[in-house]
């Protein structure tokens, strides 16, 4: 059912763990399935230099995860907002029909880490 | 490979295979024809029928061949709320019911205006058979309640639940697909109308189940043609199917009482090892009324597919529930209807044991599980933050 | 022994048998199930799935696996009878269609209030399309011609129906069963929605069919439970029997022509030599358009089944209509379409043949067979008579 | 589905033919299944001293006339029409439950030969 590639990182996911004082954390969830995503950012001069997550799901959930943070790192801020599911999908070289919603969740965990990180600029300013 | 998923199915053993063999090819013959190879053919097809009554403690004339547990249980119920539509609508089943019965009570209810009963369970997933009783309507034509639980093994009080719909003169349709061939069963004793059993899940062939149907039952066929099995069962027999059947139940009843023994002590094993070396598991089902090769638990902080998928990967076979739901998102409907939590309900594991497990195999799963366990929780954002 | 009823079933191919025998044994997972060697087993009921639907000209995603070719039948026409309900409630049918198709049509009309059109048939058994075209009404909801008859071999023409049934927008079910193997399909071609086909009818397993459901079509499951076949038609799959099914197609595929051209010889020796050996016999079924391997006579003055117990006594297997109607004591409903007297219709043989039918066999019934007729007219009250 | 008996009866079937100039003549049949038997009888000093059938039919149809036959034979007329299908079926050992009918269209046979020979008594007296 799933590719090699997603097996791959599955077994051994890339940016796994946590940050510490993160410049942004993304926490989401899908309330079907109950799998959760945690996303945290170090950001330095707009860049994200460091990415890490934390997964609670099923195979295809910490395969996208370890997938989205392996992209968004070392991109601007303006870059990784541009990555979607679909970047996702074509490193894992597909993904089963009811198991694309779980690269979508990885979307929104980056998506929101970024989100929150503007917020906490702009309460900064 | 450890294969942990008997309740899934099972290995079609190789001596049903090869007694099969011939009556695919040389005596190959319908056995409604005429002349007399087809006339052989139909008495070994009465024969594996004589044969599979016993093993239920029914009468041969009982029996309908079906294709499986999914059709027995089909015909049961849409069967008998077909036939007796004009007595009433109300049907009462449980909530933890394999959705060959779920599923089928919904349609009944979408299609048919049917209004159905899902009974709660205890903590345990036992089915109470006062709420049975508190349940019955001047409306209620059928009960529907499984002799065990696919997924936690939890062994329902069928002979009190029978007694009282003998006694209300209600039929009675018992899914008994996980009991047929690991616990003897008699459908007298047990006071049931209809019992589903499916050959794959003791040991024959796949394709093929049966329905017992108590003499004098009503209900209509589900499906129409000519008139095999008396016109309730069209469609040409599934000849080596029912002679497989017929053999599989016949060395399931020689073997059942070694198989218990052995396997209760190899899940023992396994439930009291993992107990132990995994913090903050639950197990899920009866401590004792419990299919003997059944453990059903809750790793808490951890999902269920991500620890399947490394077992897999160390060649464990194991699943999180029924395979049948493995296309589902949600977490088990049984689970939840136990009072489990979600977000426990997800990290379900099911482990069910067979003929062929060994304290090796035992071993193994008690050596890799832990370690996936804490690699996964490791992983997890709720793990971390206690 | 002399086997001339393959249209009731045919001899399970031994590499078909082989072919199955570790889905039975060592691949025996469960193909719902998530380790890996479940997956194996997945992708190859799919690669079957292609195959079959390569055999029928369609799309893996238009096939779903039944128990057989009543199973598939009765989807068909309950399952759009259920769905498009709201939309007419009639069917329109032949009079000369399986019980398969018949007795579903009358469970309708009886339980469920549809009504139904039997087309007349001609003296050869072909319905005319302007007849299907005739009794459409606004209410009409589904058409069921069968492919080719089982007791006549008469070919009806599905192109033309599936045409009028293609312009007017009404779902078409076409009765493949006896076509399946014997004659290149093309469900394009023939503009079906449905198609039901039966393992067993081309060598391979008993138990296991295939309904073909074009894209988009509208239906209704008739079972229901897990989600295999995506809930279409649930139930643990029959992996051997899809398997098995799925080679016998192969292997019909590649012999269909050779089978054809030996078949036909053979039964137009055994025509021809019996009507010249045996006065007042008559030929049912199209001159022509008939299946290769079909010979259906009328021995007039004389009753089927006691011709074919003589036959029998000689190793001969025959039949003189369909297999599952041998429980019925009225003349076949399809002669009786055809306007043959009963008294006529009580006196009918079918010969179907097969792969391993030699010009001996054929010898051998052309030899025996006068006899017995000759013996049975004397004992006759109306063959004295004239 | 049929007794050793049977087939040994439809096999070689015992009285069958005709009786030129018969005492009686019972012609029956049965309308759904379709299958006729004439039963022709030759009465002296009250008892059946040749009996003999004509059927078009089913296996146990000419199985049960060959057995009604011979019952009947040598009998007186108040003998013979005591026998029953029981009787038919006792000999044959057994009948299919879809056969049952058969062994009635015999014994109907020969009560309607009987009659038939009554008939015509009555007549010439
Ligand atoms: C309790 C129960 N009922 C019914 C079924 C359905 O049986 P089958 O898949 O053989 O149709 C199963 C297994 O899948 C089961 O475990
Ligand atoms: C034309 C036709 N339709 C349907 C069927 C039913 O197929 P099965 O008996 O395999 O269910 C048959 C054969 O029995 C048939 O000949
Ligand atoms: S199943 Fe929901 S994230 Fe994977
Ligand atoms: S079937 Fe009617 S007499 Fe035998």
């Amino acid at each position: 059912m799933y590719t090699e590639k997603l097996l791959d990182h599955f077994k051994n996911p890339r940016n796994m763990g946590r940050i510490e004082n993160p410049d942004g954390i993304g926490k989401v969830g899908n309330p079907v399935c109950g799998d959760v995503m945690w996303i945290y950012i170090k950001v330095k001069d707009n860049r994200i230099e460091d990415i890490k997550f934390e997964t609670f799901g099923c195979g295809a959930a910490i395969a996208t995860s370890s997938v989205i943070t392996e992209l968004a790192k070392g991109k601007t801020i303006e870059e990784a907002e541009k990555i979607t599911n679909k970047d996702v999908i074509d490193v894992l070289e597909g993904l089963p029909p009811l198991k694309k919603h779980c690269s979508l969740l990885a979307e929104e965990g980056l998506h929101a880490a970024i989100e929150d990180y503007r917020k906490k600029q702009n309460s900064q300013k | 490979m450890v294969y942990l998923d008997y309740n899934a199915t099972t290995p079609c053993l190789p001596e049903v295979v090869e007694e099969m063999k011939r009556w695919h090819t040389e005596l190959f013959f319908n056995p409604s024809s005429i002349y007399s190879p087809s006339q052989e053919v139909k008495k070994v097809v009465e024969d594996a029928r004589k044969k599979i009554a016993g093993f239920l403690d029914a009468l041969p004339e009982e029996i309908i061949f079906t294709s499986g547990g999914t059709e027995s249980a089909n015909i049961a119920l849409t069967g008998s709320a077909f036939a007796m539509k004009d007595k009433g609508n109300h049907i009462i089943t449980s909530s933890i019911e394999h959705h060959a019965v779920l599923n089928t009570c919904k349609f009944l209810e979408k299609q048919f205006g049917f209004r159905v009963t899902y009974l709660p369970v205890d903590r345990y997933g036992i089915i109470d058979p006062e709420d049975v009783k508190k349940a019955l309507t001047e409306k209620t034509i059928l009960i529907s309640i499984m002799a065990a639980n696919n997924e936690i093994g939890t062994i329902e009080p069928i002979e009190e639940i029978g007694k009282i719909a003998k006694e209300s003169g209600i039929t009675f349709h018992c899914d008994g697909v996980q009991v047929a061939g690991k616990i003897p069963v008699s459908v007298k004793k047990l006071n049931v109308d209809f019992f589903s059993i499916s050959a794959h899940k003791f040991y024959g062939p796949k394709g093929i189940g049966a329905l017992y149907i108590r003499k004098g039952t009503r209900f209509k066929p589900i499906m129409h043609g000519g008139h095999q099995e008396k016109g309730l069962r069209p469609g040409t027999e599934n000849v080596p199917g029912i002679i497989g059947m017929a053999k599989a139940c016949e060395i399931s009843k020689n073997l059942m009482a070694e198989d218990a023994s052995r396997e209760k002590i190899l899940r023992d094993e396994l439930e009291n090892n993992l107990v132990e070396k995994i913090p903050e598991i639950q197990i899920n089902g009866h401590p004792e009324k419990r299919l003997y090769n059944t453990l059903n638990l809750c790793v808490k902080y951890v999902e269920g597919e991500s620890m399947l998928l490394h077992l897999d990967f160390e060649g464990i076979c194991a699943s999180s529930g029924s395979a049948c739901t493995s296309g589902s998102l949600e977490p088990s409907h049984v689970l939840l209807a136990l009072g489990i939590p979600p977000e426990v309900a997800h990290g379900s594991l099911r482990f069910s044991l067979g003929r062929a497990n060994t304290m090796a195999d035992i071993e193994k799963t008690c050596e890799v599980l832990p370690k996936i366990v804490e690699n996964l929780r490791k992983m997890s954002p709720f793990w971390d933050k206690k």
